[in-house]
């Protein structure tokens, strides 16, 4: 008789393949502890030649892209969950407790701190005169980069059970376009905090709780006049960043942040699937199916490629015109969840032991 | 075209039966049928939901119906579950018609998957899912088989409380039932996330704040966050604490039925105190109490706190509204089927027709639980329809065996195997009355006995008893020195409360006692060494020369005197005993009072009891303090004092402490010289002082001194025919002592105590007929007048207590109460025997 | 994995259905039990099936097992509310509660029903009732109307016990009320003549000498040979609690030795002729 | 039952009837109806079933240990209004009246009353 086999699948194994192109590393550092034990990210952030990171337990780094070296390094002391943030001359961090803490770029020295109602789970992103900060119950703050001083706060209700993790708030010179676990996307007045536009990415169905979960933890990404954001169990759209009209929408589920090259939008969806989509026709380019099930964090365009890191620590660097393996290197035993970013032609990986490391691609 | 049905024939029917088809068709035999009446014919057989297919057709004038059934579910198999057992699955199926046997029907299968999943995201398994497939089998039949993956249940990774500063948040954690995975998560899953759960939490975490004056504490709100691969949840809840607010004023309002100054005693809040909530509820719950035992049955307090802002105060207003006094109509009670309805209506201290009193509708129940016949009692006040005013009391028992019934096989420790009838029943036939006989012999002890008491002769609870007994004990088999006594007797006993919770007993009976000491008897029993009786042996002795020839002669028989050993015997001379040979014996207790008596006994004592329950008692205290008096002029005069106390005092939800002390003094007046010994206290083994023999405890007799004799031939006639005395070198009589194992004597002081925690039994639901303790006893037996090479004897020394500590178990059954302990001894003096292991069955000795 | 079980031993329905009916007839109500529900599992539509329900509510029934024999019944009203003989589930529901009472230990024991709890009867006396509003003239009825009246005077004697006791007790509102509560509710009952006695001398005791005239008034013209009236015709008020007819014994012993304990009033020998031992066995499936 | 007794024994309060007060008897006039008395003195615990225009407060109080005291009204109606009353109170409250406090207060041992729940 059929003993009941567990019907639990295990993670693709790694595909072979010749690889065309050299991977050398510039650099790596040891920032801290890195991500820890729970579910958090805490994405890099850049600024004119430094990158900045923080570990779980709130030590914030500054390294110079190029050499690799420590500018300074801070010891928050507090629990940082959201990453980092960083725009004219200043770092900005979010705290467990709800509190954003903001730091000189040059020196690290902490210039003000400001509680607020929420866990940050998102860096507080700014344009240099405001700070906008979403917190997990669903408010967003827009703050004086200067001295904190709350200038303007939207709040909306979120459904009960939601996916860990908010999406990071993308911010110009006049707006702020925050992605919501209510399946929307909101763009606000920098300014005064008023609603600009406001569209819906999905809508939720089924009869379970899980299944109506919608949430958008992937950041809006502005290409040109196009803003893309795509939501868990729903979809990815393209929408006017005036007027907030859809351009194009395709079916899709994924919580990773986006990434832009070639006319392309990539994503890896919740399957663990890396897409290319058109970006302006929203037609599916290429898929690579090989990495389903190995727990990839968000792609990153670099130079001619695009690059994902899985959990076994892995990053995998892909054509992207056609989504085929081009090379690949082991960064950090413990994996890699925390989105990676790009300066120029240089990678700069965040393993989640701490392990920081600057690659790029050999002709 | 229409026509007239003059006959219907089904077609194609294999497991529907024909009735269920006709009652669903709406034409009879007779009507005319049309096109539409056959669409209505076709669309009811449809909504049967056993048909597949029905075609419908004409032969001539009859209805020809042909169908095709839906195929029938043979068997159902799953797979792959574990969370969820198949049974509980079969259930939910059965439940929404699908179970082996019925109708397959494909919208149920779907109704059905999704049913399951819900069912594991209730328990938290987020990345459930469930597969079904259906396998066609012949004769019209099909197999489902479903198969679940039940993925791994999501438990919490974190719990976040942002905003909490007065209380750090290890401290705030406490109060959470949800906890994060912890090393005890796979026994208690206490790391599982639940809604109930969190919104018990919360309410917990708002009392605390409320609780410790945090009157503009307020939750924000709280997220319930799962990780992309389902397996870990994040709670976050957002709190405001606001300032301390302390009592600036309390309050009356409303008109009090009772005068002012007995409310505010109840005040449990006081002026300048912090606020805290919990305080306040107490304190409108004993108003309405105090209001209830007043009558007012229906009244409603309610506490409301008025804030001042500016100077974080609050005045605390109490409105009383008493409603309309309320008066009790009828009493009624559930679930005696065995117990008789005045047994449980004597023991009402709320009449009928009377004013309700909360108070006394309370103590009721605790009365009747006190009187052991129950499992359990519950009691529900419902309004009478059409009054505004009455009410009727209802009582619900469930009734559990009071005392054990019929032949009772019993084994106590060291009395051996118990046989016979002795049954002991509280509740005799339902009447409330004990009654009890005994027809048990066991190696230690015959005896035959009857008892019956009236507890309540009359209405009162004035108690009127007698009881007979005839009782041969050999205290030799339990460890005791060796003696036996018979004794039968009779006795009336009656007693009256004399408060709600004290009871005085009083009794007198008459005793015939007889001891007749074993020849090794000891010495404090009887004096030894001593002569034996002349009918065996001559008062006569032999030189300690002659004594070595018998016993060479014994020892090497001649090899040609054959086989009969006594004709070697020398010949020996014998001399007469004189005083002077025989050596000094002290006199025993049996030589100072002799050994038969006929005893008048008086007892009394007082007993008091505020225990919840008359078995197995959880909280509250009991004490008695006995007094018997053997009345002048009866041949034995001595008294004996025994005190017993036991206090409750609950330490956590689960866990109590029970204190347990028994202390008793005797000892002689009059002409006795000495408490007779077979009224000595023992301690040691169950019920005493756990862990060790039982009895063996304090004071250990002196083993006899007997003196050595010899068998030989007085006539010469060639057999050993009478048996004379040794004299020994010394120019006495040659004695030796006998040194059987040193037993016990027991003494006139006993002195014991225990402590006890009582804990619930692990994986066993109904704790009601179970108790379970760890327990340290201590105890010992002492005597005033020790004799003087007498071991193990002290006066009053308390640092010379045995003490002993392990576990016991209690359980309630129908033959009675089974008891055993396992213990180890942790101080013992010299000669105290421990016992590991203890146990007894039915009504133990 | 499922081991098949000794699959059924019949294989038609009618197998089956004979099987089950020797077994009742040989009293085996175990195995019949399992055959029938055996019928009903794998021929729920069978031709068998309603018959074989209502065979199960009387084999449960003669099993002892009143729980299930209620829960078979309330199964087949439910699912066959038309069946010709549905009258017969009504009459188990009512017999099932009405042994309900009497168990294993009462059967052998003599114990007195009327002391005991009388949430059973009450429940019994309802589905009778219920019986007789739909079916009037089932074959039952008539069965059903004789164990409702046993059930009333069961009820009625139960109250006159109570009110005995509140008498001894010297709680005489209590007394005169649950007196009332017969005479009101429990007409034609043979406890009736006692609830009178009652409420005369509650009433007396009350000193409401109008009350208590008026009641000996009709308790003299409807039952003139009721034990309480002495030979005199004139009432006996047990509880007077006039000192003098106390033996000087029980003077001296306090009252413990020859305490004259007034008995209440229990008439049952004259007016209530045993009608009924119940532990007749009910009447055979359709 | 009051036969001679055991010195002390503990005999419970045995308190039967309605409790009347003398604001009760100050609020009846003559002419209210049954449903105003009712509201006015409680439901009467003596009700004669043949006479249903006759209502007995009928109050009595044995206390364990001291004098049992007892009270009465009786209230008449005529139809549905109330003609007169008699018994132990007269309508300007010269009789002394059992105040609440009399009846004593709640007679359950205090240890374990409040933590018994």
């Amino acid at each position: 008789c059929s003993s009941n086999d567990d019907v639990d699948l295990e993670p693709a194994e790694l595909v072979d393949f010749d690889e065309t192109v050299e991977i050398n590393r510039h650099w790596s550092e040891n920032v801290g502890m890195g991500a820890g034990k729970n579910y958090n990210l805490l994405p890099l952030a850049t600024l004119s030649d430094q990158v900045f990171a923080v570990d779980a337990e709130g030590l914030v780094a500054a390294i110079d892209i190029a050499s690799g070296d420590e500018n300074w390094e801070t010891e928050l002391e507090v629990p940082v969950s959201s990453g980092v943030g960083a725009a004219q001359g200043q770092v900005f961090l979010g705290t467990l407790k709800g509190e954003v803490i903001a730091l000189d770029a040059v020196s690290g020295t902490v210039q003000w701190r400001k509680p607020l109602t929420g866990e940050i789970l998102a860096p507080p992103q700014s344009n240099g005169r405001e700070v906008v900060v979403q917190t997990l119950d669903g408010k967003i703050y827009g703050l004086q980069a200067s001295d904190g001083t709350q200038l303007w706060m939207h709040d909306s209700t979120i459904p009960a059970l939601t996916l860990r993790g908010t999406s990071t708030p993308l911010v110009t010179a006049t707006s702020a376009y925050v992605g919501f676990a209510t399946g929307k996307v909101v763009a606000l007045d920098v300014k005064d905090g008023t609603t600009q536009w406001e569209q819906r990415v999905a809508v939720a169905q089924g009869r379970s709780e899980l299944e109506r979960v919608i949430d958008i933890n992937s950041a809006p990404l502005l290409v040109g006049e196009l803003l893309y954001s795509v939501s868990y169990q729903g979809r990815l759209v393209a929408l006017n960043r005036g007027t907030g009209r859809g351009l194009w929408a395709q079916k899709e589920s994924s919580v990773n942040n986006l990434s832009a090259g070639l006319g392309n939008i990539y994503i890896t969806d919740a399957d663990d699937n890396v897409k290319a989509y058109d970006a302006l026709s929203g037609e599916l380019v290429w898929t690579n199916e090989q990495l389903v099930r190995r727990q990839l964090g968000a792609p990153q365009t670099f130079g001619r490629y695009v690059a994902v890191a899985d959990f076994e620590g892995y990053v995998h660097i892909l054509n992207q015109a056609d989504g085929a393996f081009v090379a690949r290197r082991k960064v950090d035993g413990d994996g890699v969840r925390t989105p990676m970013t790009a300066v120029g032609d240089t990678l700069i990986v965040y393993g989640n032991s701490g392990e920081l490391e600057a690659l790029s691609i050999e002709e | 075209q229409s026509f007239r049905v003059n006959d219907i024939r089904l077609e194609g029917l294999q497991r529907v039966s024909a009735g269920t088809v006709f009652a669903a068709l709406p034409v009879q035999i007779g009507e005319t049928m049309d096109s539409v009446a056959i669409r209505n014919a076709t669309r009811s057989l449809f909504r049967t939901g056993y048909f597949e297919d029905i075609q419908i057709g004409r032969d001539g004038n009859v209805l020809v119906i042909g169908v095709k059934e839906r195929p029938a579910i043979s068997e159902i198999e799953i797979e792959g579950n574990k969370a969820i057992k198949t049974e509980d699955l079969m259930k939910g199926m059965t439940d929404n018609g699908l179970s082996e046997g019925q109708i397959f029907k494909q919208a149920t299968l779907e109704g059905l998957t999704q049913e399951l999943e819900r069912q594991y995201v209730a328990q938290g398994r987020y990345s459930a899912s469930v597969k079904t497939e259906v396998i066609d089998l012949p004769r019209n039949q099909v197999k489902l088989k479903i198969s679940v993956d039940e993925g791994s249940v999501a438990s919490i990774k974190h719990i976040n409380v942002v905003g909490n500063k007065a209380f750090s948040d290890e401290e705030l954690g406490d109060l959470f039932e949800l906890k994060t995975t912890g090393w005890l998560s796979w026994l208690n899953s206490n790391d599982r996330y639940s809604k109930e759960k969190l919104t018990g939490d919360l309410e917990r975490l708002e009392s605390h704040y409320l609780d410790r004056g945090y009157l503009k504490f307020n939750i924000d709100s709280t997220q319930v966050s799962l990780s992309p691969d389902k397996e870990a949840v994040y709670i976050t809840v957002n709190i405001t604490e606001g300032d301390v607010y302390t009592v600036s004023d309390v309050e009356l309002a409303g008109d009090p039925v009772v005068p002012e100054e007995q409310i505010k005693r109840l005040f449990l809040l006081r002026e300048g105190q912090t606020f805290s909530q919990v305080l306040m509820t107490t304190t409108s719950d004993y108003i309405t109490r105090r209001l209830g035992n007043e009558g007012y049955t229906f009244a409603e307090v309610r506490g409301i706190p008025e804030l001042n802002d500016d100077d974080n105060t609050v005045k605390v207003t109490f409105f009383m509204d008493p409603g309309k006094r309320a008066y009790v109509r009828r009493i009624n009670f559930r679930g005696n089927t065995k117990t008789s309805d005045e047994v449980l209506r004597r023991e009402m201290r709320q009449m009928e027709g009377g004013s309700a009193s909360t108070a006394r509708i309370e103590s009721s129940k605790v009365r009747l639980e006190r009187l052991g016949f129950f499992k359990e009692v519950t009691v529900d006040t419902k309004e009478v329809p059409g009054t505004s005013d009455q009410v009727d009391v209802e009582y619900t028992v469930e009734e559990q065996p009071s005392g054990s019934i019929g032949a009772s096989l019993g084994f106590a420790q060291g009395s051996g195997l118990v046989l016979g009838a002795n049954i002991q029943q509280n509740n005799w036939f339902g009447t409330g009355k004990q009654v009890g006989f005994n027809v048990s012999t066991s190696t230690y002890q015959t005896v035959y006995s009857f008892n019956y008491t009236d507890p309540y002769f009359t209405p009162d609870g004035v108690s009127r008893g007698f009881n007979v007994f005839f009782r041969e004990r050999d205290f030799e088999e339990v460890n005791v020195s060796s003696y036996t006594t018979d004794s039968f007797g009779a006795s009336m006993n009656f007693g009256y409360p004399i408060s709600e919770t004290e009871r005085l007993n009083f009794g007198f009976g008459y005793t015939n006692i007889s001891i007749e000491t074993g020849a090794f008897a000891v010495k404090e029993i009887i004096g030894s060494p001593r002569l034996f009786d002349e009918s065996v042996y001559k008062d006569e002795y032999i030189t300690v020369d002659d004594y070595e020839d018998i016993l060479n002669g014994l020892a090497n028989p001649c090899s040609s005197c054959g086989s009969d050993y006594d004709a070697t015997l020398p010949s020996v001379s014998t001399m007469d005993i004189t005083d002077d040979l025989l050596r000094e014996s002290p006199e025993g207790w049996i030589d100072e009072n002799g050994d038969s008596f006929d005893i008048f006994n008086l007892n009394a004592s007082w007993r008091q009891s505020t225990l919840n329950r008359g078995r197995l008692a959880t909280r509250g205290a009991s004490q008695s303090l006995s007094f018997e008096l053997s009345l002048p002029g009866g041949d034995l005069e001595y008294y004996k004092l025994i005190y017993t106390a036991q206090y409750f005092q609950p330490l956590t939800r689960s866990l109590t402490l029970r204190l347990r002390t028994k202390l008793g003094y005797a000892d002689a007046y009059g002409d006795t010289t000495e408490l007779p010994f077979f009224e000595n206290f023992y301690s040691g083994g169950f019920g005493s002082v756990r862990g060790f023999k039982r009895n063996t405890l304090g004071p250990l007799a002196t083993p006899a001194d007997v003196y050595t004799t010899v068998a030989y031939d007085s006539d010469g006639n060639g057999t050993n025919d009478s048996l004379v005395y040794v004299l020994g070198d010394d120019g006495q009589l040659a004695s030796r002592v006998i040194d059987n194992d040193d037993d016990p004597f027991g003494g006139n002081i006993l002195i014991e105590g225990s402590a006890e925690i009582l804990f619930p039994m692990p994986f066993i639901k109904d704790q009601r007929s179970l108790q379970s303790a760890f327990f340290i006893d201590a105890g010992n037996v002492f005597d005033t007048d020790c004799g003087e090479e007498q071991l193990n004897c002290y006066d009053v020394d308390l640092n010379k207590l045995s003490v002993s500590a392990g576990i016991g178990v209690t359980w309630i059954t129908g033959f009675g109460p089974l008891t055993f302990s396992v213990a180890k001894a942790l101080k013992e003096n010299e000669y105290d025997d421990t016992e590991f292991f203890q146990f007894s069955l039915g009504t133990a000795f | 994995c499922s081991s098949q079980d000794e699959g059924p031993k019949y294989t038609t329905e009618k197998d089956f259905y004979e099987a089950a009916q020797q077994q009742l007839k040989a009293r085996q109500w175990e195995t019949a039990i399992d055959n029938l529900q055996a019928l009903e599992a794998n021929f729920p539509f069978g031709t068998y099936a309603e018959q074989a329900q209502l065979e199960l509510i009387y084999a449960y029934y003669r099993n002892f097992e009143h729980e299930a024999s209620s829960a078979a019944a309330d199964r087949f009203i439910r699912l066959h509310p038309q069946h010709r003989s549905v009258d017969y589930a009504f009459y188990m529901k009512g017999l099932a509660s009405f042994t309900e009472g009497s168990g294993m230990f009462e059967r052998f024991l003599p114990t007195d029903l009327t002391q005991r709890d009388p949430g059973a009867a009450r429940q019994s006396f309802a589905h009778f009732s219920q019986l007789l509003a739909r079916f009037p003239n089932s074959q039952y009825a008539p069965d059903a109307r004789k164990r409702m009246i046993y059930l009333r005077n069961l009820l009625a004697r139960y109250e006159i016990h109570v009110a005995n006791y509140y008498m001894k007790r010297g709680a005489w509102v209590a007394a005169a009320n649950r007196g009332r509560y017969v005479v009101e509710n429990f007409q034609q009952t043979p406890a009736v003549p006692d609830a009178l006695a009652v409420m005369v001398q509650s009433y007396h005791a009350l000193d409401m000498d109008d009350l208590s005239a008026n009641t000996l008034a009709t308790l003299k013209t409807n039952y003139p040979t009721h034990p309480a009236f002495k030979s005199n015709g004139e009432f006996n008020y047990q509880h007077s609690g006039r000192l003098e007819e106390r033996s000087w014994i029980s003077y001296a012993t306090f009252g413990l030795f020859d305490k004259k304990d007034p008995p209440g009033f229990d008439s049952r020998e004259q007016y209530n002729p045993e009608y009924f031992r119940e532990n007749q066995a009910p009447p055979e499936g359709v | 039952c009051q036969y001679f007794q055991f010195p002390g024994v503990y005999k419970i309060d045995i308190q039967q009837g309605n409790i009347v007060t003398q604001e009760m008897i100050d609020q009846l006039k003559p002419g209210m109806t049954k449903r105003q008395v009712r509201y006015v003195m409680g439901t009467p615990l003596i009700e004669d079933t043949f006479n249903p225009n006759r209502w007995d407060y009928y109050y009595s109080m044995a206390p364990g240990k001291g004098e049992p005291t007892k009270e009465r009204i009786s209230v008449y109606f005529e139809g549905d209004t109330l003609t007169s009353f008699s018994g132990d109170y007269t309508p300007n409250g010269a009789k002394s009246t059992p105040t609440p406090e009399q009846v004593p207060a709640s007679d359950s041992e205090p240890a374990t009353e409040f933590e018994a729940e």
